[in-house]
């Protein structure tokens, strides 16, 4: 029997586990297609190149979900060895509470701080002084995805950038298109949200709001405009009725919508389903408008263990993540941008192309991760989620929105 | 036979020490005091203390009075799970009490394959309310479900999509949970009402009393206890309404389905801000003292312990 | 120090369940080999006394002494009992065979030793083919043999009865009154007897203590409880019907209500005679009719509101004044209701009471 | 005339009970039986869509309605379900979950049963100071919401190195088992009848004695109705099993709600209800094969003291 076989083979795999190899286990919420095969060639990396077993703990949902998981497990006293989690404010208690491993040597030894591109990646894996995590890629959620047949059967050339999208929308809905793919949690309408934002307002105005926590900038006149656009874009996601991301991308995969707004990870979405950036669909960074990325993305903690074989090994984990071949396997089925500003990227598609020539030109901003608290997050997420579902005024929205960034910490 | 000397005859024991009376007895028991003891008083107490504090995503001792139960009540997402919770318990105790007694008192009447209709309405709820919450997700489903198949029937303006329809997203919820439970109180009730002497039936036929009128005003009336017992048991349910949503909405579309357990989970855990979780679950707690105390009081507060 | 040895001693034994006090400084000595009945109304605190002796229930104060030796706070298998419940409390899932030994097993016996006890007490209560039963399958009355046999098996000095009979209809009780009186006869052990049912006190006691609101009333031979009743509660308990009550005054040895003149020459005072109001008790069967009324000191005009016939006996309600007086005399009787009656009263067989004190004059 | 009117009441829920009705037709018949058939309609729906759905491919289901059965009947979406479903790269399906389900049930069943066994006799017949309180506030514990002692509880477990093991799980089922478990047992101990644990007593058999000897075999009905509550309850679990476990030690229903929501390109609707079957399968087939035990087993859950 199946089962039989597998605890046969368990049990083979414990006895001849020899004494310097230690089993990783390693969580993160990297379980849709493209960012499960992403995890894959990581699992693949450390296996290969160490004498320790990856031992996957895939959380599925989306990091809100994992997220609490992780952490209770970290503060339950049963630490992993490894665990994906947003750089940026999301472990800082935990770092003080120093219940994550200081990596400064290591980043030290190895130069990190040398070819890590853009810099403000290793800095917010930093505090006072020490590194504590390891950055594998730069995110940035700043896209418009569109897709080809969905214009093309509406007999429209494809948009260039989100206001010619917009003024497309009412000849894709006369075909039965969907103009916006629109998953109903609360942290893709955040994305939407943002990316409008830095579209429409531009980077500065941004800036005094999300990093400056500035309460009258985003309540002001500027900022209205950015709830007016969200309002047009509500409209266009009417009839988009997908919980999940991947679902809403699939839309845009199957024609079935015009476009979506999301992260550089939808990509690997697309290259799962075979479709060539530029022919079957199209990307458009910063919305089309105003060509800036942030410099979100994923890093790897490592918490502090008692097991002094694991400890050997999180450190070789380390190093192996950040090495170039993981980078180059991982970041190309991911869909995302490699940490290093040393590696060679051309077998990169069209849309990565772009994302790698924006952050060259240094087009860069820090993300929402980096600036706000998980509490914070939570409540513009929770009111994203409401604006989005329901027909709250662009003037109501602004308001609650203001006094959330006025409470900000 | 000898006579046992007077001295001893009459010589007293004293009482031994309580304590190590019965010592088996307590030291089984001792499993029992320290759930009873560190979790349920423990642990509640210690909720409630943290909750007047600003722990982030680690409890500290840093108290600011009732500034997070300020917070919570003037969130709207907090506003809505309250609200819906609302909507949700009365409907659901109206009508898990209605049908359940309905059917009870259908199958009650003397009827064949009762067995049959029991097994029928009672399987749900061996059913988790993830698997509930999963299957009714689908029936409901708006481009595959009851709408499509209906829409397909050739009243293409059919409209039936609670799930993505935040005004109504609650009572799609209501439709699977009343499926999960009301098989539950039918059973009480029907327990209930085999518990009643067949003689008050033969009696209120001998009066010429109705069926119905029987059951209004005979039957229900003494059923009082079964009808409190069964309204506690739901009510302590819902308030606990948490798998539920999580399998079948997840709290959306936006948060309109959203309810406080999954509020108290979210701001824990993943918005890491324990003291909001934590003056949230305080809440709940409050809301079930006051369910709670009402009935303690009817139920026990004349009787004597005993 | 007495002559005969006490096998069961009770002081001063106080028992409170909060603030309700079930037994009161209550002092109780058992003779060896006595078959000492414990009678009183529920909730009298005969039960509880019983389980007090068996060490079923934690005594408040007081001390128990069985043989001599202090039980007060030793576990009932310590104490030399055996025990006999109103429901038999079988062990339903052992064999008859099972419920007599376990005791025994429990107090680490030799198992050819148990055998051997077994079968005698199997033998004692003729149970000897129902071993291999189990109590499911007995009669009432056979559930009840065995769970004697329960208290014979552990050779034990004392015998504890908690309302045994209770269960059983009215023929098996009788049968089974007579066989507990013969078993001990035979045994000779001391037994502990509680009821609430007269019948099984007066035929089986040797002393039958009555108890009330936690206290005993009177401790004495049923012969004596019956005729020499030492207060009102007592006089009332015992003796179906009910006795008669009439209220008085006592004026130098007579005894006088309304019309009625008693003169008590014959009636044994305890502490003399003395003036006042008493209350005159006479049993039903001691207010005479006809003829033998004739002969009686004090007699009275009585109507009669009611006749029963019982066949062996005649129940007579009948009126003296405004006070209902019940007679009983032979069967076959030919007074109807509505008759005037000339009775006796048998002031040899009656009772005084103190109305106050409500105890005997 | 149709005798509707004279309903027998049996104390035990039992099965259809006196003579048949003499008129099959009558108009009160239609209308009852019309109405417990429409009525079993609602019931059975979800069933038998899941049922439909899982025997369909993925091309049918978009093309035809939910409730038709199936064209081309395949156990494919089973096996997938079972086997070959995917969390993350973890692609071994729901049998992990089911698995761990049963590694966290047994140790639960026998430990929460046996714990509240025990306080329940303690309860019945041998009373000390104070286990009334004890019992009232375990009893209170029972309305308490989770929630209130969801974190406590985290650092009660990382106290004692337990949090995330199995074993730490068992504990937690064990506690909030607890209440309403002994509940029964005390409910149950204390209707046999006091005369037999006296009896005992003075037959010289201790605590563990009377328990085991006396006690535990007149108690087989009860244990039965225990297992079954707990074995669905725990089965059932979602919450605990998400906070208290790690994703190797998912309980089948964490695993399920994890398979249906991490969509993988499309959603496999029909993997999807095969996978909820699964997970339903073991608290069915308990049902089905317990029947009345456990419609005796809930209303005894329910009812009070």
């Amino acid at each position: 029997m199946n089962f039989t076989k597998k605890m046969m083979t368990a049990a083979l795999a414990l006895a001849a586990s020899a004494a310097h190899s230690a089993d990783l286990e390693v969580t993160h919420w990297w379980t849709s297609g493209g960012e499960a095969k992403a995890a894959a060639a990581f699992a693949k990396a450390v296996t290969e190149g160490t004498d320790h077993t990856w031992v996957d703990g895939a959380i599925a949902g989306s990091g809100g979900t994992a997220r609490p998981i992780i952490i209770s497990r970290i503060l339950g006293g049963d630490p992993m060895a490894a665990t994906q989690l947003n750089h940026g404010r999301q472990a800082e208690e935990l770092i003080e509470a120093g219940l994550m491993t200081d990596l400064t040597e290591l980043a030290e030894a190895e130069g990190w701080a040398d070819f890590v591109n853009p810099t403000a990646l290793l800095d917010s894996c930093t505090l006072d002084g020490r590194v504590y995590c390891v950055p594998v890629n730069i995110h940035s959620a700043q896209w418009l995805w569109l897709s080809h047949d969905a214009f093309e059967s509406a007999g429209l050339d494809v948009p260039s950038n989100w206001n010619e999208f917009v003024a497309a929308a009412p000849a894709l809905q006369e075909k039965g298109i969907v103009p916006l793919a629109m998953g109903q949690q609360g942290w893709q309408q955040n994305i939407a949200f943002a990316a409008l934002t830095i579209a429409v307002v531009g980077v500065d105005t941004w800036r005094q709001v999300t990093v400056e926590k500035n309460a009258d900038v985003a309540a002001g006149p500027e900022y209205a405009k950015v709830f007016e656009a969200v309002v047009d874009a509500r409209k266009l996601a009417e009839d988009s009725n997908v919980q999940d991301w991947n679902l809403a991308t699939n839309m845009v995969i199957t024609g079935k919508a015009g476009g979506q707004i999301m992260g550089d990870w939808a990509q690997g979405e697309f290259a799962i389903a075979e479709q060539v950036a530029g022919e079957d669909y199209t990307c458009l960074p910063g919305m089309g408008l105003n060509e800036v990325i942030d410099t979100g993305g994923d890093a790897f903690y490592f918490p502090v263990v008692d097991d002094l074989e694991v400890k050997a090994a999180q450190l070789e984990m380390a190093s192996i993540l950040i090495s170039k071949e993981a980078q180059v396997a991982f970041n190309l089925a991911k869909g995302s941008l490699p940490v290093r500003g040393d590696i060679d990227l051309s077998t990169a598609n069209d849309c990565m192309q772009k994302g790698l020539k924006i952050l060259a030109d240094g087009g860069v901003l820090p993300s929402g991760d980096q600036n706000l608290s998980a509490d914070t997050q939570t409540q513009i997420e929770d009111l994203m989620a409401e604006f989005w579902a329901s027909d709250m005024t662009a003037e109501d929205a602004q308001g609650r929105y203001a006094s959330i960034v006025a409470d900000a910490d | 036979m000898t006579l046992p000397a007077p001295s001893r005859t009459h010589q007293k024991t004293k009482r031994p020490a309580q304590l190590f009376r019965n010592l088996n007895a307590k030291f089984a028991s001792i499993p029992m005091i320290l759930t009873a003891l560190v979790v349920f008083v423990g642990g509640t107490t210690w909720t409630v203390v943290h909750s007047f504090t600003k722990s982030r995503l680690l409890p500290k001792l840093d108290f600011v009075g009732f500034d997070q139960y300020e917070r919570l009540w003037s969130s709207n997402r907090w506003m809505t799970s309250v609200e819906n919770l609302l909507i949700y318990g009365v409907c659901s105790l109206v009508l898990t009490m209605t049908i359940g007694f309905t059917l009870a008192a259908l199958l009650d009447r003397k009827i064949r394959f009762e067995g049959v209709f029991r097994t029928i309405f009672l399987y749900p709820f061996a059913l988790s309310f993830v698997v509930t919450g999963l299957a009714w997700q689908w029936i409901l489903n708006p481009d595959f479900g009851v709408q499509n198949v209906v829409r397909g029937w050739g009243w293409t303006g059919f409209a039936f999509d609670p799930l993505n329809n935040p005004d109504i997203v609650i009572f799609g919820i209501l439709i699977a949970g009343l499926w999960q439970g009301t098989g539950f109180v039918m059973v009480i009730m029907l327990a209930g009402l085999r518990g009643i002497d067949e003689d008050i039936w033969k009696a209120a036929r001998v009066d010429g009393i109705g069926v119905v009128k029987t059951y209004v005003k005979v039957i229900i009336p003494m059923m009082r206890p079964v009808f409190v017992t069964a309204l506690v048991i739901i009510a302590s349910g819902i308030i606990k309404l948490y798998d539920l949503v999580v399998a079948q909405t997840n709290g959306g579309p936006g948060i309109s389905s959203e309810v406080p357990a999954k509020y108290v989970i979210n701001y824990m855990f993943r918005a890491q801000n324990l003291g909001q979780g934590f003056a949230a679950s305080t809440m709940m707690l409050l809301s079930v003292i006051i369910i709670l105390v009402p009935w303690a009081y009817l139920e026990f507060g004349g009787k004597k312990r005993g | 120090m007495t002559t005969t040895s006490n096998s069961v001693e009770i002081r001063d034994l106080d028992l409170h369940f909060g603030a309700v006090k079930v037994l009161q400084k209550l002092n109780l000595d058992i003779n060896e080999g006595e078959f000492l009945v414990l009678l009183g109304s529920s909730g009298c605190g005969k039960s509880t006394l019983l389980n007090c002796i068996a060490g079923l229930l934690d005594v408040t104060d007081g001390q128990v002494f069985i043989k001599g030796q202090n039980v007060t706070w030793k576990e009932p298998s310590e104490r030399g009992i055996g025990m006999v419940f109103q429901s038999y409390a079988l062990y339903p899932q052992m064999t008859v065979e099972g419920n007599l030994s376990f005791g025994l097993k429990n107090a680490r016996i030799p198992a050819d030793e148990i055998k051997k006890r077994v079968a005698r007490a199997a033998e004692v209560l003729q149970i000897e083919p129902l071993l291999k039963r189990k109590p499911g399958a007995l009669s009432g009355g056979q559930r009840q043999r065995v769970a004697i046999g329960r208290a014979l098996v552990r050779d034990v000095d004392v015998f504890l009865f908690d309302e045994p009979l209770s269960n059983l209809d009215a023929k098996l009780r009788a049968d089974l009154r007579v066989e507990l009186k013969r078993l001990h006869q035979q045994l000779q052990n001391t037994m502990i007897y509680v009821t609430h049912d007269q019948v099984e006190a007066m035929t089986l006691a040797d002393r039958i203590a009555i108890m009330k609101g936690g206290k005993i009333m009177q401790l004495a031979s049923p012969e004596e409880i019956y005729n020499q009743p030492q207060n009102l509660y007592v006089a009332g308990f015992i003796g179906s019907p009910a006795m008669n009550f009439i209220q008085g005054t006592l004026t130098n040895t007579t005894f006088a209500a309304s019309a009625l003149q008693l003169p008590m020459d014959d009636y044994a005072f305890q502490n003399g005679p003395s003036d006042g109001p008493a209350i005159l008790g006479i049993r039903p069967e001691h207010i005479l009719i006809g003829e033998r009324a004739a002969s009686c000191a004090g007699q009275a005009e009585v109507s009669v509101d009611l006749v029963e016939g019982l066949g062996s006996d005649t129940l007579i309600y009948a009126r003296y004044g405004t006070q209902q007086i019940r007679i009983r005399t032979e069967g076959n009787s030919r007074i109807k209701s509505g008759d005037v009656l000339n009775v006796g009263f048998d002031t040899r067989c009656s009772s005084l009471f103190d109305p106050t004190t409500e105890n005997r004059i | 005339m149709v005798d509707l009117t004279s309903p027998v009441h049996d104390r035990i829920v039992d099965g259809p009970r006196g003579a048949k009705p003499k008129s099959r037709l009558s108009r009160r018949n239609i209308f009852l039986y019309g109405t417990l058939l429409l009525i079993s309609v609602y019931y059975l729906l979800p069933l038998y869509v899941m049922i439909m759905t899982s025997l369909k491919g993925m091309p049918e289901i978009r093309l035809g309605n939910i409730f038709s059965p199936p064209v081309e009947v395949t156990f494919e979406p089973w096996v997938k379900a079972w086997s070959q479903a995917c969390t993350g790269i973890n692609c071994d399906g729901l049998s992990r979950g089911f698995w761990n389900s049963v590694q966290i049930l047994l140790p639960s069943v026998i430990l929460s049963i046996g714990i509240a066994s025990v306080n329940g006799y303690a309860l019945a017949n041998w009373r000390f100071k104070g286990s009334e309180v004890f019992f009232t506030i375990l009893i209170i514990g029972a309305f308490i919401p989770y929630q209130t002692m969801i974190y406590p509880l985290v650092i009660l477990l990382r106290e004692i190195k337990l949090m995330g093991s199995v074993w730490g799980l068992v504990l937690v089922h064990s506690v909030f088992g607890m209440p309403i478990l002994t509940l029964l047992f005390r409910n149950y101990f204390t209707s046999l009848p006091e005369e037999l644990f006296k009896a005992a007593r003075v037959d010289g058999a201790g605590f563990w004695g009377i328990y085991l000897r006396v006690m535990l075999p007149m108690s087989i009905p009860i244990f039965v109705v225990a297992i079954i509550l707990q074995v669905t309850g725990i089965w059932n679990d979602f919450l605990f099993g998400v906070i208290y476990t790690k994703p190797e030690t998912y309980p089948m229903t964490v695993q399920l709600n994890n398979i249906v929501n991490s969509v993988q390109g499309v959603k496999e609707y029909n993997v999807n209800m095969a996978a909820t079957l699964l997970t339903g399968l073991v608290p069915l087939i308990i049902y089905f094969a317990s029947g009345k035990l456990f419609v005796r087993g809930i209303a005894a859950g329910a009812v009070k003291g």
